[in-house]
């Protein structure tokens, strides 16, 4: 049918994945760009802004502690997302609702001022406990575990409104014991909105920074933080260097993650 | 499938395990411990290593860690901080009138005078007793000489209307462009009076504002505009990139700006830190900096070569006429400042 | 009402033919069934003729009018989908409205014509109903009376009756049947049941692997199956591998002889023998020196039918008939004892083996 | 199995709900200049920023984008969702990439990325140069326009995602089906297939509208000086002013503007859709 449709659609179709790929060949492209200051056309092209990402030592050691604090996060996150979900479309719960929001929370709150007020809220915490908490490796973890749950959430209740309970209830009557049910039934079931939450989580985990800003600490920077600060002194293609060096990686993590999960069923 | 689920399983597992057992706060450790300086990122971040951080380690065994930023972001968290028994920097720098702030705001510790032997080379003018000067310049007019063939010779020749929408500002610096707002009008740097009909003026004459300095640059470069009232180092910097630039010291006097570190009284590495402040006064990263980012020194037994100092120094006369901002002053009035700026000016 | 005319019809995808050159003319009020089992191809011809898929080559003609390069939405063909593809959000009546709308049909000519449709499928009741809130049986009809209230030139029915349960597919299949016959619709249908297309269909056309097997009227093929796969396609059949000893005379491979009068449709080995089980007569006893006979096996009890399981000296055939009465001697055969078997040898078809070759890779 | 729901609760009220409770009650603090935050329990950070026109303009300026850039997005998202959803499998992986790509990047570097094709002298204005449609450069950069256009960039992906999940949950039967009855393409999107993806409408709507309400590093970057929007004003007033009360006070005020704008949108939507 695809050949039969309007000019307005196409035009559509294009323009749309235009805007969203456009600022990220632009990217690419600039990162070969031989001046310092980017303007059109190029004086010239070089590798020279690759050497320099990887001479800054920050870039690399951002792009480390991205990964790992992604995928501490969605680690924890997602289980407990899950958790949480299952339980809120199953059980008789008081204050479903009330409950469902306070988990669709995270996404509602803008990224500054929840990082802000985690920030003032650690430091207090620190004084109470007398425990570093900002700067560590756990007290970034513990506030992007908080960007995974609503998407968790939302992600795996869906995946469960779709879900036909027969198979379930055939486990029961087999002699499947509620858990069991859920672990060997329920859950391989729900797999692609398992995974779906996984993506999505560690793409809010890796991409964020309004959270994060705050939440750094020397020698714990992630990518997105390391790239605003570099950004914000100097506008010469090294930061596009990095982002492409990580468009191909990241691009090269999803078509192996799609060879085992097909990335075109889950979404 | 059960095989890629097993390994994510794993991997996941071993960050997990990584995570719990607590890796220490920083990667490394060196035996001399660690010092964290809160700096600029840039090239400034970049000559702290490169001119400081490198030798400093060398002969100290401590680890060198920078906490990048912008110098709003780092004021706050020295105020959010202050009240914690360990902050998060072990020094921190800052412009001059950010650390006054910050000395008024209870925040930094007074300097151990004896644990700092460069102190006694600081040029006069420029001690504090809660902060080091590390570098320093002043507020000039750049312009692009090809456009500009007779150059303004004050401030308040940025109002001539033959400039119209030739003039451009820094976002970032707006109390200093209020401050040749007010010097141009007649004010003073205790008195800002006269800066916001002068602003309201520039805006009828469509100034143009960039949001970084490095937008100024792009707009400079580009010709789009011709003139900017900006740091006499950076103008350096740009010439030096091939931006085709001049530069003129007001008649008014230019407003100066020193780059200070200070150490904060809750920092967890007070002695690492005071060797780093007397590290930052030594005369060959003196040099360095004035040499790649065209600030002056601040100490007296730095000599830069007579082409350079040319470059980036003041005359003596031209020293004589610094307008030295009245700090109490502008703390006072920084909100306002700020509000007027953006609502007004701006808006 | 119109003619349909398949013109060398075929399809072709990357490396796969889904169908092979399909010539095929229903008259005007002919219902034709399209049969074989699922990937056979059926359902590609169907959709080539309603325009969702366009053919790698040869014609698809609506009356006089060649409408292969005709968008879907202007062949003016009524279909019925499968899974009846209702529209969830529409009510019954929006539902059935929504071609005459296309077709701007003036509101109060477009209100009758929804009545009368839904008179016609007895659903008039039900019109403001959502179809979520219908039967299998109801939304089934609704479908019906959707795709007729267009005056459709040619009548599609994708597999129309399989998401119905047994008693309901036998009662709307009469209902189909008679409304075709009473609109005198040119009608195409999908099925892969082989008793559905029997009983509704003038004409049968057979594939198998994208191939037109046989096309026919249901006495034709049933009677005079072209080959091996439509013989076991449609009805029962038993299907014995032998050679043709001599005229009238039929060698299975384990050595029996029975009785055949058909010609040999090529050499006289490799060949199969096709007889219907309900041609077979059984009798009980020993019956007379020179007639077959053979070992019962199992017996299945189909209530109007019984199905007796035979044994050939390693030949085994199947049996039929109307169950016996309980004073019939049949009743009583069980499994382990011999009866006396007969057939007309006119009845029994004589078919090539099939062979593997000339199949699509 | 209700106590499942526990960890994933408790985690986000401390890390959340406790955290803006400590900001709620900063909000009611006095600012002063010399001494930053005085402990107060006053209403003057929300009277302030509710009667200053500045600030009603900045928030009228946050809600006009995330607005406009919502409708937007349904208009360019709809057509790209469906073309994805209805994609065959073997490249709809690649496509799916192609969608999630973006997000994995980062506002930051998607925003350096506009910058370099909007700049005076960047990719466009270059090109615009070359074929000489124009003289001077076209102020692209730094103007509503290029806010605009990067965050519908930037939210894009999520609206698409979600439609075409919806999407692909609508038999294609039942477009066949409205096809064969006469119904020519843009008809069978617009009486079948945009009816039925309502539900994806509203959610993805809801979703996208959130996220543009909060945007910060697309305004901050692409605004320019004269730009402003509510979330990068709180990010001011809490680091540049260090006037914490008030940025509490603004936080809020978002908030609250999202929370009650999103939940009478989703209400009216859900109702159509109902009805």
């Amino acid at each position: 049918m695809a050949e039969s449709r309007g000019m307005f659609f196409k035009s559509a179709v294009v323009a749309s994945y235009a805007l969203m790929l456009a600022p990220v060949v632009m990217v690419i492209i600039i990162s070969f760009f031989r001046q310092e200051i980017i303007s059109f056309p190029p004086e010239g092209l070089t590798m020279q802004w690759y050497v320099n990402a990887w001479e800054r030592r920050e870039f690399a050691r951002g792009f480390v502690t991205s990964l790992q604090v992604a995928a501490i996060a969605t680690a924890i996150g997602v289980p407990l997302g899950t958790a949480a979900a299952y339980a809120l479309a199953r059980a008789k719960l008081p204050g479903r609702e009330a409950i469902s929001t306070l988990l669709l929370g995270p996404l509602a709150v803008p990224g500054v001022v929840a990082g802000t007020a985690l920030y003032m809220f650690y430091l207090r915490a620190e004084t109470w406990l007398d425990q570093d908490i900002t700067a560590t490796l756990s007290g970034l973890v513990a506030a992007h575990v908080l960007l995974t749950i609503p998407w968790t959430v939302r992600l795996v209740t869906a995946s469960l409104q779709g879900m036909d309970r027969s198979a379930e209830e055939a486990a029961a009557n087999l002699g499947a014991r509620p858990p069991t049910v859920f672990m060997r039934v329920t859950l391989p079931m729900l797999r692609p909105g398992v995974v779906a939450a996984a993506l999505f989580s560690f793409i809010q985990s890796f991409e964020n920074l309004e959270l994060t800003l705050l939440l750094v600490g020397p020698g714990r920077t992630t990518l997105p933080v390391a790239m605003l600060s570099y950004l914000e002194f100097r506008m010469d293609p090294t930061l596009a260097a990095v982002a492409t060096v990580q468009i191909l990686l990241v691009t090269a993590m999803m078509l192996i993650t799609d060879r085992f999960v097909r990335l075109s069923r889950v979404i | 499938m059960t095989i890629s689920r097993r390994t994510l399983l794993s991997g996941s597992a071993a960050l997990l395990t990584a995570a719990a057992t607590g890796a220490p706060k920083n990667a490394v450790a060196q035996a001399g411990g660690q010092v964290v300086i809160g700096t600029w990122g840039g090239d400034y971040g970049e000559l702290l290593r490169q001119l400081i951080d490198q030798q400093f380690t060398a002969q100290s065994k401590i680890e060198v860690l920078q906490d990048i930023g912008n110098n709003s972001p780092r004021k706050s968290k020295l105020l959010a901080e202050r009240q914690n028994r360990r902050g998060s920097m072990d020094v921190s720098c800052l412009s001059d009138s950010d650390t006054y702030q910050m000395m008024q705001q209870n925040v930094l510790d007074k300097l151990a005078t004896d644990r700092i032997p460069r102190l006694g080379t600081v040029i006069e003018a420029l001690r504090k007793d809660y902060a080091v000067p590390h570098i320093y310049s002043a507020m000039v007019i750049l312009y692009n000489p090809s456009k500009v063939t007779t150059p303004p010779t004050s401030y308040a020749d940025l109002w001539d209307a033959k400039w119209r929408g030739r003039v451009g500002l820094s976002d970032i610096l707006y109390n200093y462009n209020t401050a040749v707002a007010a010097l141009a009008g007649g004010g003073s740097m205790s008195d800002f009076g006269p800066a916001n009909k002068r602003l309201m003026d520039w805006r009828s004459l469509d100034v143009k504002i960039y949001p970084s300095n490095e937008a100024l640059a792009t707009g400079l470069k580009s010709e789009e505009v011709w003139l900017a009232p900006m740091w006499l180092a950076r103008g350096y910097m740009w010439k030096k990139a091939g931006i085709p630039l001049n530069h003129v010291v007001p008649k008014e006097g230019a407003v100066p700006v020193v780059y200070e570190a200070a150490v904060p009284r809750n920092a967890r590495n007070k002695d690492n830190a005071w060797r780093y402040l007397n590290a930052m006064l030594e005369p060959q990263a003196q040099i360095g900096f004035a040499e790649r980012m065209g600030y002056v020194p601040t100490v007296r037994d730095a000599q830069l070569p007579a082409e350079l100092a040319r470059e980036i120094s003041l005359t003596e006369a031209q020293q004589a006429t610094l307008k030295t901002p009245d700090h109490a002053y502008l703390l006072q009035h920084t909100a306002s400042i700020l509000d007027f700026w953006n609502k007004d000016f701006k808006g | 009402m119109s003619t349909l005319v398949l013109d060398r019809l075929r399809k072709r995808y990357d490396r796969t033919t889904a169908v092979e050159r399909v010539d095929l003319t229903a008259k005007q009020g002919e219902l034709v069934a399209l049969l074989g089992p699922s990937g056979c191809g059926k359902t590609t011809t169907l959709r080539m003729v309603a325009g969702f898929i366009a053919p790698t080559d040869g014609r698809v003609l609506i009356g006089d009018r060649d409408v292969t390069q005709v968008p879907v939405h202007l062949r003016n063909t009524g279909m019925v989908f499968q899974a009846y593809a209702l529209f969830q959000h529409m009510t019954v009546a929006q539902n059935v409205a929504f071609g005459l709308e296309m077709r701007r049909v003036e509101r109060a000519e477009r209100e009758k014509r929804v009545a009368e449709a839904l008179r016609l499928v007895r659903l008039d009741h039900l019109a403001d109903r959502m179809p979520r809130q219908l039967s299998g049986g109801q939304q089934q009809r609704v479908a019906l009376a959707r795709a007729l209230v267009v005056n459709p030139a040619v009548f599609l029915l994708d597999e129309p009756l399989s998401n119905l349960d047994a008693k309901l597919r036998a009662e709307v299949r009469m209902e189909i049947r008679a409304l075709q016959q009473r609109l005198g619709l040119t009608t195409l249908i999908v099925t892969h049941d082989q008793e559905e297309a029997l009983t509704m269909a003038d004409r049968l056309v057979v594939m198998e692997r994208g191939r037109v097997r046989q096309i026919g009227t249901p006495e034709e093929l049933y009677e005079n199956p072209a080959d091996v796969f439509v013989a076991s396609f449609v009805g029962n059949c038993n299907l014995v591998a032998g050679t043709l000893e001599r005229p009238g005379s039929f060698r299975t491979q384990s050595g029996t002889l029975l009785p055949c009068t058909s010609e040999a449709p090529a050499a006289n080995d490799g060949l199969v023998l096709a007889l219907r089980p309900e041609r077979v007569t059984v009798t009980p006893g020993e019956g007379a020196p020179g007639d077959i006979r053979a070992q019962v096996t199992a017996v299945t009890y189909l209530g109007a039918q019984t199905e007796y399981h035979l044994d050939l000296n390693g030949t085994t055939l199947r049996a039929s008939r109307s169950t016996p009465l309980h004073d019939d001697p049949l009743r009583r055969i069980a499994p382990g004892e011999k009866l006396t078997l007969s057939w007309d040898a006119a009845s029994a078809r004589l078919l090539p083996a099939e062979t593997e070759t000339g199949d699509e890779t | 199995m209700a106590a499942l729901v526990l960890p994933a609760a408790l985690l986000v009220f401390t890390l959340l709900v406790a955290p803006m409770a400590l900001l709620a009650r900063i909000s009611l603090n006095h600012y002063s200049p010399t001494e930053l935050m005085v402990e107060a329990f006053t209403a003057e950070n929300y009277i302030r920023a509710v009667a200053d026109p500045y600030y009603q303009q900045v928030l009228a300026t946050t809600l006009g984008v995330a607005f406009l850039c919502t409708v937007l997005t349904v208009l360019l998202g709809f057509p790209a969702a469906y073309w994805l959803a209805r994609m065959e499998s073997n490249r709809k992986s690649i496509a799916t990439i192609l969608t999630l790509l973006p997000l994995l990047v980062g506002n930051v570097v998607r925003s350096a990325g506009w910058m370099a094709l909007l700049g005076n002298e960047g990719g466009i204005n270059a090109a615009l140069r070359a074929l000489h449609l124009t003289s001077g450069p076209l102020q692209l950069l730094y103007t509503p326009g290029a806010v605009i256009v990067g965050i519908t960039a930037v939210v894009l992906p999520y609206m698409v995602l979600t439609l075409a999940a919806v999407i692909e949950s609508i038999p294609r039967q039942a477009e066949e089906a409205a096809a064969n009855l006469g119904a020519t393409a843009s008809t069978v999107f617009r009486r079948v297939v945009l009816p039925l993806s309502l539900p994806g409408v509203a959610a993805g709507s809801v979703l996208v509208f959130i996220l543009c309400m909060n945007a910060y590093a697309t305004p901050l970057l692409l605004g320019g000086p004269q730009f402003k929007m509510m979330a990068p004003a709180v990010y001011d007033q809490f680091v540049r002013g260090n006037n914490w009360p008030f940025g509490a006070a603004l936080a809020f005020i978002l908030l609250v503007a999202t929370l009650v704008l999103t939940v009478i949108g989703s209400m009216a939507l859900s109702r159509r859709y109902r009805g």
